[in-house]
């Protein structure tokens, strides 16, 4: 089985999981056992900085499954994410107990700020951490399985699939932002405090949490990796391409689009849970569509179609957000709007595209040395 | 509406039509189609642009439903109730009039995609690809002259090579009644030829309707043939008696 | 009798009424103003009002230019000597008492008559008493709307001789109506008096009668009790009746909003297939143009106020068009056939113009003023309708026409809509896509520069503009049917109007909310929309 | 094996080379003293936060042409976390650990705050909130120089109750959907309901943010409005969505003389987007006005337009806000004699300034700030007139009394209490165990 497992990687993919290893060994070591001044420690500043990417990488890694294997562009996938988020932001909210500032046991802060006073159902059973990953998991999953269920057996597809998405995060949101729904409204979750008893603020923490999200995006790979090079992943690609095709050939087409569309969902959500805890909090702005379609621009960049390029698009693009941000707060739109519209024009297979395009080529120019006039 | 057993001729049909009709947007593309296809029967099917050829083969295969009328399989099969994966299932399978494969994949797995093998989605990702699956796959590239190009990406091959690519992805799915829409449509004479022997040689254990517009094909083809005209049969018989009839000349062959 | 301090300025007003008539024009005494004037001078909000009141009874010739320019704000005292001056419209200043020029005034100590609301109403009663006699009928007209709002019982000698001088029908119904407000108040007249009255309100049947009779209620008993009430449910029940078509009337309003918004982007990704996340930027672009036109205009051409809006949309129109053009020929003539690569690119281009504009412009709002004939509002058989809200619906279809002309008659059109069928073809006619398919982006992105125009009258005009219609514009167009600008109308109106029936209803953001779950299920019955082209074109 | 060791060693160089890439993009310089800038340059939030960007500057340009502070020179760190909350919360993050800034002025909307708190509270830093807000809060590393609801609310109620503001007597309370017009409105609720206004003589409307169709609840208003009662609107809707309700309620002819519209979010900075004169009459409630005539507003104003070049730019409350916590933050860390964050925070409460409108706000043991209350009305050329002000300044409530869960909490950052939250019932601080 091991061995299967390993089969499906490529030199690439190797590479890949390598450097995630890496993270997962290195950074503990910089940043807890090397002494601050050092040349070598890693601030717990960067620490919380690679774990935010490694979870946006996850999210871009969920969406290339389904946008570059199925050809479902999802412009509603942040909204996959932030639920995942929520179901974590809950149970830390929960955890808070006593130490929030009106000292009340069970209910979160916001809710005695607005006087309510049992805890609404949908908080329920959040204090459990076992429920709460539960919730991650379900939520999503169970979201993503009735959309797509309804919309995959209608045959919404392309632009039409692609608004109603975006119109599902849209009506989240605004649910969202709405205190009546009882999920904190426009301040969203925040000010939490532990999880699993361990300050969340804590280097040790932080260390962990950027560990497990390293592992849970070499995991999110290696599941995407079998499922896309099965039998099961050519059926997908053949739905992308030619949907009818697949149909006659007696393939349950919206059956496929569903797994994928739910795998997808679930892997955002697991995304947005690890998310929360080292971004310390949660709230509707990440259901908002300019966020989804930010997401849908890192596979973009990276490369669609290539797992990898899509976590690597969402390092690049969010490291060159952190950086130009910081360095040219008044025009790094500019920057940004720019590199969109190049990647576009001049990388249509994105960064990891390029880098195939000059690899092939210099294999083509070592094999005939003499085809150069 | 007839009853399945009341009705001999639909008992021993493989495909049955009776009194088709499907309009869009008012525009009616069928007008009361009535055809009857026995087992192992090849029946060309010819006619001017906007007869109903395509149309028919949407309602077949499940991809346009009706408004009125009956489409049965093999006698007990109500198509107009099922969808295309559940009609592919039965046994029914089609070439579109442009060729259409999976360009992203090699010709190899195209075939396999196409094989007779269980189509659920937990079946093909934990199932594995069997030795026989293997062995029909090379002899389905035998067939269809691609074995020399297995592991090509379909995407590069030419136009009558996806051609023949789709024809075996049909043979590959082993169904009882294969539908060929335009199958030697920007091919060569000597493609063409070798395409109407292929089709020949499936038609010895399956059951076949071409649509086509090259006579010489249809003639070489050597079955009997439907013409359709506004959306119902004009006429139909062995292609000589066809081809003679006035009404069919009026609106077709031409002067 | 008791009088209110509130309604003073009324009576007092009247008292001036009596001594215009009384003494034709006669020379004023002097004499009482100088206390009057007095309070202007004590920087205090009570001692104005008693000012202004004092001042409408005083009958001094000069009142109604004091008190204008008391309102305008151009009524001045210096603090230490107590004088009033007010400055004229063309700025030069006056001694208030004897109207006379003022000399050796000291600019510094001047201080300006402040202004509260109390203050206000109590000039705009004054002012707006004294008008009932007034030469022009609107100002007549206001004058007794002032009055039925106030109801004073002091004001009846007056109503009763201006209504036996009027003879414009409708304000004498005003005047009567005021009259009815009055003596349905008015606890010394008889119950057949009143009963009349009431009977007079009731035929008025608006919010404000509602209001009074909600009010004469409460404060009596017996038959006028019964017939007010009998008043308020009849009113009610029509008003009930009349918010239906007062929420199509919002309805299509927001639905016009909707359908400007979507126009444009109705062509580009309608017709052409480029997911144009930048169209929301060309509306703000035309806003923008706007706020150009009408800075320029307040610093060179005033008197051309009203007019900027036209002048701007032309402008807009070209601004826009061009900037469309030079994205289709920079960016998107490369990406045709792949919509969602335009998303990307066009994504990236609406960033750099919302900085652009924001490095140019600031980032706060920019003020865009209402030309004088879209400012206001007026009432139309007791619906309430805002001009300018309109003119937006007017000029929404007017567009719509224009562009269906447009594309149905003109060889641009058909050349349009030949290449956006089948490229190769037209191409093979010999029709010179490249140039038609940046025409036709240079179409769509001027009507979104025009649809900015529009918007700058109702919503901010700065950087974020485009963000907050380029969602809703996507949704119309996708549930009208891509590729349909008849879906686009009936989809836009179709929105707009359940918005507004589901408002009243769940509140604005669960009314949207269930908009875009309706949509969303909507697309599942009908996954090509409203008004989807069926057949098999489509499917190829 | 799997992995050929070239591989591995391949990516354990690539990842080491990134990671040190990150860290090492943050040098110091130790001769100068850092302040964070923390304001939105772009997003939705840039309308109201880019000018208080640019106040923050010229605060500190001014400052170091005075020779700066502790003989050290100032330096301005603007990043731009562009409206997005938890971008906040990594600028922070950046300001603090990498560019270790010595106290930062920043956010605007709560959730800003909000997010940012933990930040300040692990890595120990201050952080001046500049912005009126809902109160319910008060942190050690915060010092919060906008208002409290008691500072701006509570008052203006009072005015309009009042004979000079019209003996208002029914209450549409109407407030974008978040927790600052949630909090404002509930405590408002209970204190009209102590001043004897009934059930239905109030109503409470809440609207998205950024709503821009303002016809039905325009509408709304007016009905309710015409009950035969005098009525005012108490507006806490959020600053985009302004423009379009006032440019509604200008068209349809809602005058402040018939329904006078108080409001908590509009400033001069919303009124030069909006054409006024429709307008004149409505009110807002604030600390600060830019037609306050006083010397040092003057003085102020002028620096404004000249550093800005532009004599057409106003001034507004937060700006006001922002100037008064500079000034107490030179001057806490003159008298701590060090930047030192303990230090600094201990040497904050009852450091007292000049502030704009003539008298001296101090700031007290709950770390908020004395102030003024104004309630001013809308003029025709977009400023705010003055009609009424508190006869001193106000001690802001943090934790308002009219709240349930509020009422009997205290704060005091003072030793020995050092308590944001004293619940003076049970006697115990709590967020802590």
């Amino acid at each position: 089985m091991m061995q299967s497992l390993l089969n499906l990687l490529d030199l690439r993919g190797r590479i890949f999981l390598g450097c995630l290893a890496a993270v997962i060994i290195i950074v503990p070591i910089c940043t807890l056992l090397i002494p601050a001044g050092s040349m070598l420690h890693m601030p717990t500043y960067v620490v919380a900085l690679l774990g935010k990417y490694l979870c946006y990488a996850l999210l871009a890694l969920a969406l290339d499954l389904v946008w570059g294997y199925c050809g479902i562009l999802s412009l509603g996938h942040g909204a996959f994410f932030a639920l995942g988020g929520y179901a974590m932001g809950m149970y830390l909210m929960r955890q808070i107990g006593t130490r929030g500032v009106y000292a009340d046991p069970i209910l979160p802060d916001f809710m005695v700020f607005l006087n309510y006073k049992v805890l609404p159902m949908t908080w329920w059973g959040f204090q459990s951490f076992p429920y709460a990953l539960l919730m991650v998991i379900l939520v999503p999953g169970l979201l993503a399985f009735v959309f797509g269920w309804f919309a995959f057996r209608s045959r919404v597809t392309g632009v039409y699939l692609s608004i109603i998405t975006q119109a599902l995060t849209y009506a989240l949101l605004l649910a969202f932002f709405r205190n009546d729904m009882g999920f904190g409204g426009n301040n969203g979750l925040t000010d939490f405090k532990d999880i699993l008893g361990f300050n969340v603020q804590a280097d040790g923490t932080r260390v962990v949490l950027l560990m497990l999200s390293a592992l849970a995006l070499a995991a999110g790979y290696m599941v995407a990796r079998a499922v896309t090079m099965s039998k099961f992943g050519k059926v997908v690609i053949a739905i992308r391409d030619a949907e009818s095709r697949a149909r006659f050939l007696g393939y349950r087409v919206e059956t496929y689009k569903l797994v994928v569309f739910v795998l997808s969902a679930i892997m955002a959500g697991i995304a947005g849970a690890l998310y929360v805890p080292q971004v310390g909090i949660i709230n509707p702005s990440d259901f908002s569509p300019a966020n989804s379609i930010e997401a849908v621009i890192w596979v973009a960049v990276g490369g669609r179609g290539t797992l990898i390029g899509a976590a690597l698009g969402a390092l690049i693009v969010n490291f060159g957000k952190t950086y130009f941000t910081g360095a040219l707060p008044e025009l790094w739109l500019f920057a940004l709007g720019m590199l969109f519209v190049l990647v576009t024009l001049f990388l249509p297979k994105g960064v990891l595209g390029v880098i195939d395009d000059v690899m092939e080529r210099r294999r083509i120019s070592k094999r005939k040395p003499m085809a150069a006039e | 509406m007839a009853f399945a057993s009341d009705n001999p001729s639909l008992t021993a049909s493989l495909l049955y039509l009776d009194g088709v009709s499907v309009s869009f947007d008012g525009y009616k593309a069928l007008r009361g189609l009535s055809l009857t296809l026995m087992p192992n029967e090849m029946r060309a099917i010819i006619g001017p642009n906007g007869a109903g050829k395509t149309t028919m083969m949407d309602i077949i295969t499940g991809k346009t439903r009706p408004d009125e009328g009956d489409v049965f399989f093999a006698g007990e099969h109500d198509l107009t109730k099922l969808d295309e994966a559940e009609i592919a299932e039965l046994g029914i399978g089609r070439k579109f009039q442009k060729p259409t494969v999976f360009e992203h994949h090699t010709v190899t797995d195209n075939i396999l995609l196409s094989l007779k093998a269980p189509r659920q989605s937990l079946a093909t990702l934990f199932g594995r690809t069997t030795a026989a699956q293997s062995q029909r796959i090379e002899e389905v590239l035998h067939i269809i002259r691609l074995h020399a190009h297995g592991d090509r990406q379909a995407g590069a091959l030419s136009h009558g090579q996806k051609q023949w690519l789709e024809i075996g992805m049909l043979l590959a799915q082993d169904p009882q009644l294969l539908l060929v829409d335009e199958p030697v449509a920007g091919m060569t004479d000597a493609e063409t030829a070798q395409t109407a022997e292929l089709l020949r040689e499936i038609a010895k254990d399956h059951s076949v309707v071409v649509v086509e517009h090259d006579m010489t094909f249809v003639r070489d083809l050597g079955v009997k043939v439907t013409v359709l005209h506004e959306g119902s049969v004009l006429a139909e018989g062995p292609l000589d008696v066809v081809s003679a009839d006035p009404r069919v000349i009026e609106v077709y062959l031409g002067r | 009798m008791s009088l209110t301090f509130r309604s003073l300025p009324i009576l007092a007003a009247f008292f001036f009424i009596f001594a215009i008539l009384g003494h034709g024009l006669s020379p004023a005494r002097a004499d009482a103003s100088d206390d009057i004037f007095a309070n202007f001078a004590t920087d205090k909000f009570s001692d104005t009002e008693k000012a202004v009141v004092g001042l409408a009874a005083s009958a001094t010739p000069n009142s109604l230019t004091i008190l204008e320019a008391l309102a305008d704000g151009r009524l001045y005292f210096d603090a230490s000597t107590k004088i009033v001056y007010f400055k004229s419209t063309d700025g030069a200043l006056y001694v208030a008492t004897s109207n006379a020029k003022a000399a050796d005034v000291n600019a510094a100590a001047l201080k300006k008559v402040r202004l509260n609301n109390t203050v206000r109403s109590a000039l705009q009663s004054a002012q707006g008493s004294m008008g009932l006699l007034a030469a022009d009928p609107a100002r007549r007209r206001s004058a007794a709307e002032a009055v039925f709002k106030a109801h004073d019982i002091a004001a009846l000698p007056a109503v009763d001789l201006a209504l036996t001088r009027e003879t414009d029908s409708r304000v004498k119904l005003a005047f009567t109506q005021a009259r009815a407000a009055i003596l349905a108040y008015d606890t010394t007249a008889t119950d057949l008096q009143r009963l009349t009255a009431i009977d007079v309100l009731r035929e008025r049947a608006d919010q404000d009668t509602l209001g009074h009779l909600s009010a004469i209620a409460a404060s009596s008993d017996g038959r006028i009790k019964t017939a007010a009430q009998a008043g308020m449910t009849a009113i009610q029940s029509r008003l009930s009746l009349l918010s239906g078509v007062q929420n199509i009337w919002y309805g299509l309003s927001l639905g016009s909003v909707l359908l400007l918004a979507a126009i444009g982007l109705a062509i580009t990704f309608g017709v052409m297939g480029v997911i144009n996340m930048a169209h929301g930027e060309m509306v703000m672009l035309g806003a923008y143009t706007t706020f150009v036109v009408q800075d320029w205009i307040r610093v060179h051409n005033p008197a051309l106020f009203d007019y900027s809006l036209l002048i701007a949309l032309p402008l807009a129109f070209l601004v826009t068009a061009i900037v469309g053009m030079m994205i289709e020929r920079i960016v998107i003539r490369y990406l045709y056939g792949r919509p969602l690569e335009t998303l990307l690119a066009t994504f990236g281009v609406s960033l750099v113009l919302q900085q652009a504009v924001r490095s140019i412009f600031g980032a706060n709002n920019r003020e865009v003023g209402a030309p004088s004939f879209m400012a206001g509002s007026f009432d139309l058989g007791g619906l309430a309708i805002t001009s300018g809200r309109m003119w937006i619906v007017f000029f929404t279809i007017l567009v719509f026409g224009l562009l269906q002309l447009m594309l149905k008659t003109t060889s641009f059109g058909l050349r349009m809509r030949a290449v956006t069928q089948n490229r190769r073809m037209a191409s093979a006619m010999g029709i010179d896509t490249n140039r038609i398919y940046a025409m036709a982006f240079g179409l769509g992105s001027g009507i979104a520069g025009i649809a900015g125009v529009a918007l700058s009258q109702i919503d901010n005009v700065s950087p974020n503009l485009g963000q907050s219609y380029i969602i809703d514009s996507f949704m119309v167009v996708v549930f009208g049917g891509v590729g349909n600008l008849w879906g686009t109308l009936v989809a836009a109106f179709t929105l707009g109007i359940a918005n507004k029936f589901l408002e009243p209803m769940v509140g604005a953001v669960l009314g949207k909310i269930l908009l875009l779950v309706f949509i969303i299920v909507f697309i599942q019955k009908r996954p090509r929309g409203l008004f989807a082209q069926k057949g098999r074109a489509v499917e190829v | 094996m799997i992995f050929s060791r070239r591989s591995i060693l391949r990516a354990t160089s690539a990842a080491v080379g990134g990671a040190m890439a990150l860290s090492a993009f943050g040098a110091q310089a130790a001769d100068t003293i850092k302040i964070g800038v923390l304001h939105s340059l772009s997003g939705t939030m840039a309308i109201s936060e880019t000018t208080l960007k640019d106040v923050m500057l010229m605060l500190i340009d001014e400052q170091n042409k005075k020779g700066g502070v502790l003989g050290k020179k100032l330096e301005a760190v603007v990043v731009d976390p562009a409206s997005n909350w938890p971008l906040f919360a990594e600028k922070a993050r950046e300001l603090i650990s990498k560019e270790k800034v010595a106290a930062v002025f920043g956010c605007w909307t709560s959730v800003s705050r909000k997010s940012v708190l933990p930040v300040f509270e692990e890595l120990n830093s201050i952080l001046f909130y500049p912005v009126q807000y809902e109160g319910e809060e008060s942190q050690r590393n915060v010092f919060y120089t906008g208002a409290a609801p008691n500072q701006q609310a509570i008052p203006s109620v009072d005015y309009l109750m009042s004979k000079d503001g019209g003996e208002v007597k029914r209450w549409v309370l109407a407030g974008t959907d978040y927790v600052y017009p949630r909090t404002t409105n509930k405590i408002l609720e209970a204190y009209l309901k102590s001043k004897g206004v009934k059930s239905e003589d109030i109503m409470i409307n809440y609207t998205p943010f950024g709503h821009s169709d303002w016809q039905t609840i325009v509408a709304d208003i007016k009905k309710f409005g015409s009950a035969g009662k005098k009525t005012a609107v108490v507006s806490t809707i959020n600053g985009d969505a302004n423009v379009p309700f006032y440019k509604e309620l200008g068209n349809a002819g809602i005058k402040a003389t018939d329904i006078p519209v108080v409001a908590f979010s509009v400033g001069e900075e919303e009124l030069a987007g909006i054409d006024t004169k429709p307008l004149v009459g409505h009110l807002a409630a604030w600390n600060y006005f830019q037609s306050i005539d006083t010397p040092e507003n003057k003085a102020f104003i002028a620096q404004w337009k000249a550093y800005t070049k532009n004599p057409k730019r106003v001034t507004n409350d937060p700006m006001e806000a922002h100037v008064i916590g500079f000034n107490m933050w030179v001057k806490a860390v003159e008298k701590a004699g060090t930047t030192d964050t303990d230090a600094v925070i201990d040497a904050m409460v009852g450091i007292s300034v000049p502030n704009l409108t003539g008298g001296y706000s101090a700031m007290m043991p709950n770390h908020h700030i004395t102030k003024p209350v104004l309630i001013g009305e809308i003029q025709a050329d977009g400023q705010l007139n003055t009609v009424w002000q508190t006869s001193g300044t106000v001690v802001a409530q943090e934790w308002s009394p009219y709240l349930e869960g509020s009422k009997d909490l205290i704060s005091d950052w003072r030793k020995p209490l050092a308590c944001g939250n004293f619940n003076v019932k049970t006697g115990k601080c709590g967020g802590k165990s």
